[in-house]
């Protein structure tokens, strides 16, 4: 059967089968401790399915089904967030045991991991757009998961920026449709089609938008730091690390490298510049280190934004593999910081890791933040744009510094439960994964030999910035004191005022309703439609 | 033809007149009343327009069976707070829509209604030789839009089963009150004593003669319902319970028994609601027959309304 | 037949301004069957303009309107029905309770903190 | 109608099973009122599929004339796609509602007849019987006696429960669609008036561009809308659909409204095609707009669940007034695929709507109430009704794979394909305005209970599942093809042909 890997069948139906067990009190109870073998199909498929294996439902065959398809992007990503899950899960596991949240956490968790894992390998629109949906709405009950005012505020914060963002999705797919022949739905084919579209600027400014949000660029980042740092540690991880790449894999799919329309790359660029730039610059007045790594996140998706936007913009199709092996070290080195959190790292030897694992992002040499930002170096690497993205590589390292003191200053996150043995192994795990799948990625990318990467002008070049940066932070310290700390999100003072216009707004929706609804003014209404329809029939 | 003239434009102008102070009466009993006043002259209008059949239901149903409703109504309900008029700017507005609707409906009447009038007359008369029946309009009812009478009389049931529901649950299936709780008086059970024999003689000659003249099963029907109301407000005899079986048969038999003619035509003439060749005029005076008396049922219970009391053991 | 023509929009009107403005229902229900009867009305007119074949009226919009009475009549026995109900129950026979109370005000969760 | 079409009596079967059905139970009474329902629902169902099947496999119109009498002067019933399609998902649904309802409207043995078990079956087989007339019907007058047999079967079931709201409720509800029916019937009148006529078929060949038609056009439509409950003519549905027991409302929203809005189509498309102009059809459309944004802003202010269901359904209807501008106007495919989408919107909000108001009757029942802000914790006592509701909720957010997604992604494709799109914008809105009244309530059913949580009550398991099924009827109409369908072709006029006439 060459439509039918079943390791892509078992990444797919294990978490549904598991979500059905949910439907029987005794299985529920269990879940909570399986949670973490759901992913391991998807792991298995990332490293052993061949290029190109195909799943396509039966009922494609009919019209609408669903069709998945696994390539080099989508493996590297499916595989990073199978394993980032797969650790999570290990680490939730400890506390969620016997905690009354525990199922709906788990249910929220599975469809968030389902969303998650599809959407890297859809192959068709509607199958992308199915879980898209799934991951961007289950998260919500990850992060509203323990019910403070924090937490819904953040959820609902979360929820109207994610249903714009499928609207905005589900409209450029439309557009991508009706400019397909045959209103044709494969990914493929409506991305080749989009050069004809009469539409084409709508739909990239749709698909951009859609995918910026999901991305946290700025200025709709929003609420990326409410919603991190609400969440509960282990889905903040896996939330910052895999979910947020569902916006990753969307750009990486429908942005027509090969035949880029103009400007649009210089406008994802930009937008791209101006999120890492401001993430960093927002980050360090924050000292929740959730909020600081939230930011880091703005940041580092900012940074991807612009490596896709210089991609598009020199029509380079190498730029694909090249984000997703940037994404794919952030999935796993974000996923570990937020773990981080949790288990007590701010003392001793795993202080060190941490510190690693964090300047990675930075471009430490010997870490897989160093292979990746080598990697992006490629579209990247000419004149003025150079020199910016070392001034990013500084700016991560300030913001990472800033982030290690925050978390040596801070107590302790999320204090009970008390960090686990299995949650430092699985911790550790994910940390060692975070230089040892960039490392055995990166020949496969062949782009550069390793000669290339440890010659001394090359470390040199990856190392000056974290040097810099941590003279920056030492000539900072003087001020740290005086610097105003502000709240997560604080500046989305918006939000009150938007909920505040939006329940006026209902409010007089509801009062029109209710004038609607009385008897004299409905049966005049009534009448008075009569004579308007009459009206505009006679207009001829 | 003048005075003919003169006679339409006074009774348009009374029906007018009438039809105001039913909408501008300042007490809802006087409204009823003159509303009854409204609907026995308007089937005068129905008789200068040809349509005696019509006339005949207008009074007895229009005016007869839903004044007698709508008097219990206000007798009982009279003119209690029902919320205030609305604002002055409303009625207005609601007066310039009404009188733009009246006037396009006017117009339109007057003026756009194509010359010669299209008309099924023809069709229908020439095909009432085959049918055995003397009135067209029977013949529409029975015949040609037979399926239409069906579903209304599935319709009155229906509406008969609303009224019904309306029955708080302890007293589901008991007897619906009728009339005041104080005894009758005499003249009522003088006119009670008096009136159903020469109501249902009359009524059994509407059904009778409607085959062939203006009449028929609704008529007759209500005439019958008419007398059964006066006699149950003269209390000289009982409603039944509203779950006695005798009086759901009799509520129920004349749809059925339609329904069933009209599935006989399926098997034995060549489609549903035909009717074979010969027998066309006897079921239908068999169909007939059974409306009118569930006509009666169900017209004489719809006044009385749902069940308030227990029925009896 | 014009002037009946008339007579039966004047009619509509009528009902239909009964209907809209009067805040007693049973005055709806009556202000309604005014209404429909100047509907039918309209029916007698069309039936009496087709007159041929010897009728005095098309027969078929004859039937329609005995039909139609006796939908009416079904209607309004429902109606008096409910409102009789409603009485009963409430003691007045306001049709505003509803739209004043139905929506409550807003949830207590989605006040901003 | 096109040429090709066969006699068949099935029609009149659709009808009259259900409607000779509800006479038998109401005379027999008692506990034997559900034994003939346990008949009646699967022989209903039968005739539905038979009447589906047979216009599928010969693809064209099944047509009966009663009586043997043609119109002009008799009345014939007609079954084209749509029918059959609107009369197999009134079927299911109906039975769905029929085992749904089953345990609670039964009689106990041995005791007198209860009131609701009774009225119940009766009504359920009345509104069956409606609805299938009003999908076969061919003949304006006789359409209107079925729109009043619908009307005459709903009101009571609104009032079904006894309460004093619903009592005012249902009264509402029966005085403004007693309005739209005197509406509908001037149009009637005037229709014969001027075409002689009273049959679709005869008055679409028959039918002009002049004022009459325009006129009559717009009195009966707009009667039609005030029984649909069309945004601003709304008044009496949320407390009508909120007001009546669980089951009543499923029927309610999911089917009763459906079917003037099936007169509306059926007489701007079949009964006088092409007549609708540009701005007549953007108001229609307008209208729709204005019920699917405002509709749901409401829904997302209600405290109460079963209103903001309601609300929904007032926003849902919205979107089926799209068609008219987007299927009316001669410019292949775009029409055609507006017109699947409309009518698979109107398929699948019935499975949903339906769906939802099971589970939340059924979370009511467990409750005792059905406040929105109390809901916590009744995912893990009722986790089926829960899922049956989110499984709706999504169909209706418009997420794949779900009957509601096809149709929102072929109005958008063919409002897009048209290029109007403000309709897409609509369509788009509503969907993030779905999405957030339905996020709310299932993320407060899956929030912990709260400290002063009741006890819950008991509640049937197989009532459960019946919800369930029919939110997953919803789903699988996701599987049926992004393209336009042929069933929903079969017998309709062919519209360009005759605006070319």
């Amino acid at each position: 059967m060459a439509d039918l890997d079943p390791w892509l069948a078992a990444t797919l139906l294990l978490p549904i089968a598991m979500l059905a067990a949910c439907g029987f009190a005794r299985a529920r109870a269990r879940i909570p401790d399986l949670l973490w073998l759901v992913p391991l199909p998807a792991l298995f498929t990332a490293v052993v399915a061949p290029d190109g294996a195909e799943l396509v439902l039966p009922a494609a065959r009919l019209g609408l089904g669903l069709s998945f398809r696994l390539d080099r992007v989508g493996a590297m990503l499916l595989g990073a967030a199978a394993l980032l899950w797969l650790l999570a899960g290990v680490y939730a596991r400890a506390g969620l045991r016997r905690t009354p949240g525990a199922a709906a956490f788990a249910i929220w968790w599975l469809l968030t991991m389902l969303g998650n894992l599809g959407v890297f390998l859809a192959h068709d629109m509607v199958t992308f757009y199915l879980f898209f949906t799934i991951a961007s709405l289950a998260a919500y009950g990850l992060i509203v998961h323990d019910q403070s005012a924090p937490a819904r505020r953040a959820g609902r914060v979360y929820v109207a920026f994610t249903l714009i963002s499928e609207a905005m999705l589900l409209a450029g797919f439309v557009l991508l449709a009706a400019a397909t022949p045959q209103h044709g739905i494969g990914i493929d084919e409506v991305v080749d089609a989009l050069a004809q579209s009469p539409w084409r600027g709508t739909t990239m400014a749709l698909l951009i938008t859609a995918f910026a949000l999901k991305i946290g660029l700025v200025p709709l980042h929003a609420w990326m730091p409410l919603a991190y740092s609400a969440a509960p540690i282990a889905a903040a991880s896996v939330l910052s690390g895999a979910a947020v790449k569902a916006g990753v894999i969307g750009l990486i799919r429908f942005l027509p490298f090969a035949a880029p329309p103009p400007h649009w790359g210089q406008a994802l660029a930009a937008a791209g510049l101006v999120s890492a730039f401001y993430g960093v610059g927002a980050g360090l007045f924050r000292a929740n280190p959730k909020t600081v790594l939230a930011y880091s996140s703005v940041s580092q998706m900012g940074v991807l934004a612009t490596v896709l936007g210089m991609g598009l913009m020199a029509a380079n199709r190498h730029t694909a593999i090249i984000a997703a092996f940037y994404a794919t070290h952030h999935v796993l080195v974000k996923g570990s910081l937020f773990l981080a959190l949790g288990i007590a790292a701010s003392r001793g030897w795993r202080l060190w890791v941490v510190a690693a694992l964090a300047l990675g992002l930075a471009g430490l040499p010997l870490t897989g933040g160093a292979l990746a930002k080598a990697a992006i170096k490629l579209p990247l690497s000419d004149g003025a744009i150079g020199l910016i993205a070392d001034l990013s590589a500084v700016a991560s390292a300030i913001l990472m510094f800033h982030f290690l003191r925050c978390l040596v200053c801070a107590p302790d996150a999320e204090p009970a439960p008390p960090a686990t043995r299995l949650r430092r192994r699985a911790w550790l795990l994910l940390a060692l994964a975070c230089v040892a799948v960039p490392a055995a990625l990166f020949p496969r990318l062949e782009l550069m030999t390793w000669g290339e990467i440890f010659g001394p002008k090359p470390l040199w070049d990856a190392a000056w910035p974290i040097l810099v940066g941590g003279l920056v932070t030492l000539a900072r310290q003087s001020f740290y004191d005086r610097l105003p700390v502000r709240r997560a999100g604080a500046e989305l003072g918006v939000d009150h005022a938007l909920l505040l216009i939006s329940r006026r707004f209902g409010d007089a929706v509801v009062a029109i309703d209710q004038h609607l609804r009385q008897w004299p003014t409905a049966a005049l209404m009534f009448v008075g439609l009569v004579l308007v329809l009459a009206g505009a029939l006679l207009m001829r | 033809m003048t005075s003919a003239l003169a006679f339409d434009l006074a009774l348009a102008a009374l029906v007018l007149a009438i039809a105001t102070l039913t909408i501008a009466a300042r007490e809802a009993m006087s409204a009823v009343i003159s509303f009854i006043a409204y609907g026995l002259l308007l089937s005068l209008a129905w008789v200068r327009l040809r349509a005696p059949d019509v006339a005949l239901t207008e009074a007895a149903i229009g005016a007869g069976v839903t004044g007698l409703l709508l008097l219990g109504a206000a007798a009982t309900i009279g003119d209690r707070q029902a919320g205030a008029a609305p604002p002055l700017a409303l009625m207005l507005a609601a007066g310039l829509a009404c009188a733009l609707v009246a006037s396009g409906l006017a117009a339109t009447t007057l003026v756009l209604l194509p010359e010669p009038a299209p008309t099924l007359a023809p069709p229908a008369m020439a095909s009432l030789a085959t049918t055995g029946l003397g009135n067209p309009v029977t013949a529409v009812l029975f015949v040609y839009r037979a399926l239409d009478t069906l579903l209304e009389k599935v319709v009155l049931v229906l509406a008969l089963l609303g009224v019904w529901s309306l029955a708080p649950d302890r007293v589901w299936g008991g007897v619906a009150r009728l009339g005041p709780d104080a005894p009758p008086r005499a003249m009522l059970v003088f006119l009670a004593q008096l009136l159903p024999p020469v109501g249902m003689v009359i009524a059994i000659y509407m059904f009778w003669t409607g085959a062939d003249h203006p009449g028929g099963a609704f008529q007759g029907g209500a005439i019958l319902a008419a007398m059964w109301l006066i006699v149950l407000t003269a209390r000289l005899a009982d409603m039944p319970a509203t779950s006695h079986p005798g009086l759901r048969l009799l509520v129920l038999a004349g749809p059925m028994l339609f329904a069933a003619i009209g599935f006989a035509g399926w098997a034995l003439a060549d489609a549903f609601l035909a009717y074979p060749e010969g027998y066309a005029k006897p079921l239908i005076i068999l169909a007939e027959a059974g409306l009118t008396l569930s006509i009666a049922a169900t017209l004489a219970c719809l006044v009385a309304g749902p069940a308030t009391r227990t029925p009896p053991p | 037949m014009t002037i009946f023509a008339a007579c039966a929009a004047l009619l509509m009107g009528l009902g239909l301004f009964g209907l809209i403005t009067n805040p007693q229902p049973l005055r709806k229900i009556v202000a309604f069957n005014i209404l429909g009867s100047g509907v039918f009305l309209l029916f007698g007119i069309v039936a009496r303009r087709g007159a041929a074949a010897g009728v005095g009226a098309d027969p078929v919009p004859q039937a329609l309107v005995i039909t139609g009475i006796v939908v009416a009549f079904a209607a309004t026995a429902m109606a008096v029905a409910l409102l009789l109900r409603l009485f009963a129950d409430r003691g007045d026979t306001r049709l505003d309770h509803e739209s004043a109370a139905g929506t409550e005000p807003a949830r207590d969760d989605c006040r901003p903190p | 109608m096109t040429d090709a079409a066969s006699q068949s009596v099935l029609p009149v079967l659709g009808i009259m099973l259900p409607a000779t059905g509800m006479l038998l139970m109401l005379l027999v009474g008692g506990r034997y009122v559900e034994w003939l329902a346990l008949i009646l629902l699967p022989a209903g169902l039968a005739v539905a599929a038979a009447i589906f099947a047979a216009v599928w496999r010969e693809g064209h119109t099944l047509i009966y004339v009663v009586g043997g009498w043609q119109p002009p002067l008799g009345i014939a019933l007609r079954a084209d796609g749509l029918s059959a399609a609107m009369m197999l998902v009134t079927a299911v649904i109906i039975c769905a509602t029929g085992l749904f309802a089953g345990p609670q409207f039964s009689q106990p043995r041995g005791r007198p007849e209860r009131r609701a078990p009774l009225v119940f079956w009766t009504l359920l087989l009345a509104i069956w019987a409606a609805l299938n007339a009003v999908v076969v019907g061919a003949d304006l007058f006789n359409l209107y006696v079925a729109l009043e047999l619908l009307t005459f079967a709903a009101v009571p079931l609104v009032a079904l429960t006894g309460g004093t709201e619903t009592i005012e409720a249902a009264l509402r509800y029966l005085l403004f669609a007693l309005l739209g029916s005197v509406s509908y019937l001037i149009g009637t009148v005037l229709l014969f008036a001027a075409y002689g006529t009273l049959d679709i078929a005869l008055l679409s060949a028959r039918v002009r561009p002049e004022p009459i038609s325009w006129i009559a056009a717009s009195l009966m439509t707009i009667g039609l809308i005030a029984k649909t409950a069309l945004f601003p003519l709304h008044l009496w549905l949320p407390p009508a659909h909120a007001g009546a027991p669980a089951p009543g409302s499923a029927v309610l929203s999911a089917l009763v409204v459906k079917g003037s809005f099936f007169l509306i189509v059926r007489l701007w498309f079949d009964a006088m095609p092409g007549l609708l102009n540009l701005a007549a059809a953007q108001l229609l459309a307008g209208l729709g707009a204005a019920a699917i944004l405002l509709g749901s802003i409401l829904a997302l202010r209600q405290s109460r669940l079963k209103l903001l269901i309601a609300y929904s359904t007032v926003a849902q209807v919205g979107y089926l007034f799209l068609i008219f501008p987007l299927a009316g106007a001669a410019s292949e495919p775009a029409s055609s695929i507006a017109w699947t989408g409309g009518w698979l919107q109107l398929f699948s909000h019935a499975f949903a709507k339906a769906a939802m108001f099971m589970a939340a009757g059924l979370i009511a029942e467990a409750l005792g109430h059905d406040r929105i802000a109390e809901l916590g914790g009744i995912a893990r006592r009722l986790p089926i009704s829960t899922l049956a509701f989110a499984l709706a909720g999504l169909s209706l957010m418009g997420v794949p794979p779900s009957g509601g997604f096809v149709a929102k992604w072929l109005l958008l494709l063919a409002s897009v394909m048209q290029g109007q799109w403000w309709w897409a914008a609509v369509i788009l809105l509503g969907g993030v305005l779905a999405g957030a009244y339905v996020l709310i309530v299932v993320g407060k059913a899956l929030a912990p209970a709260g400290a002063a949580a009741a006890p819950t009550a008991p509640v049937s398991r197989r009532r459960e599942v019946v919800a369930l099924t029919v939110a997953l009827g919803a789903v699988l109409l996701g599987l049926v093809p992004l393209q336009p369908s042929e069933l929903l072709q079969i017998g309709r006029l062919d519209v360009h042909a005759l605006a070319a006439r």
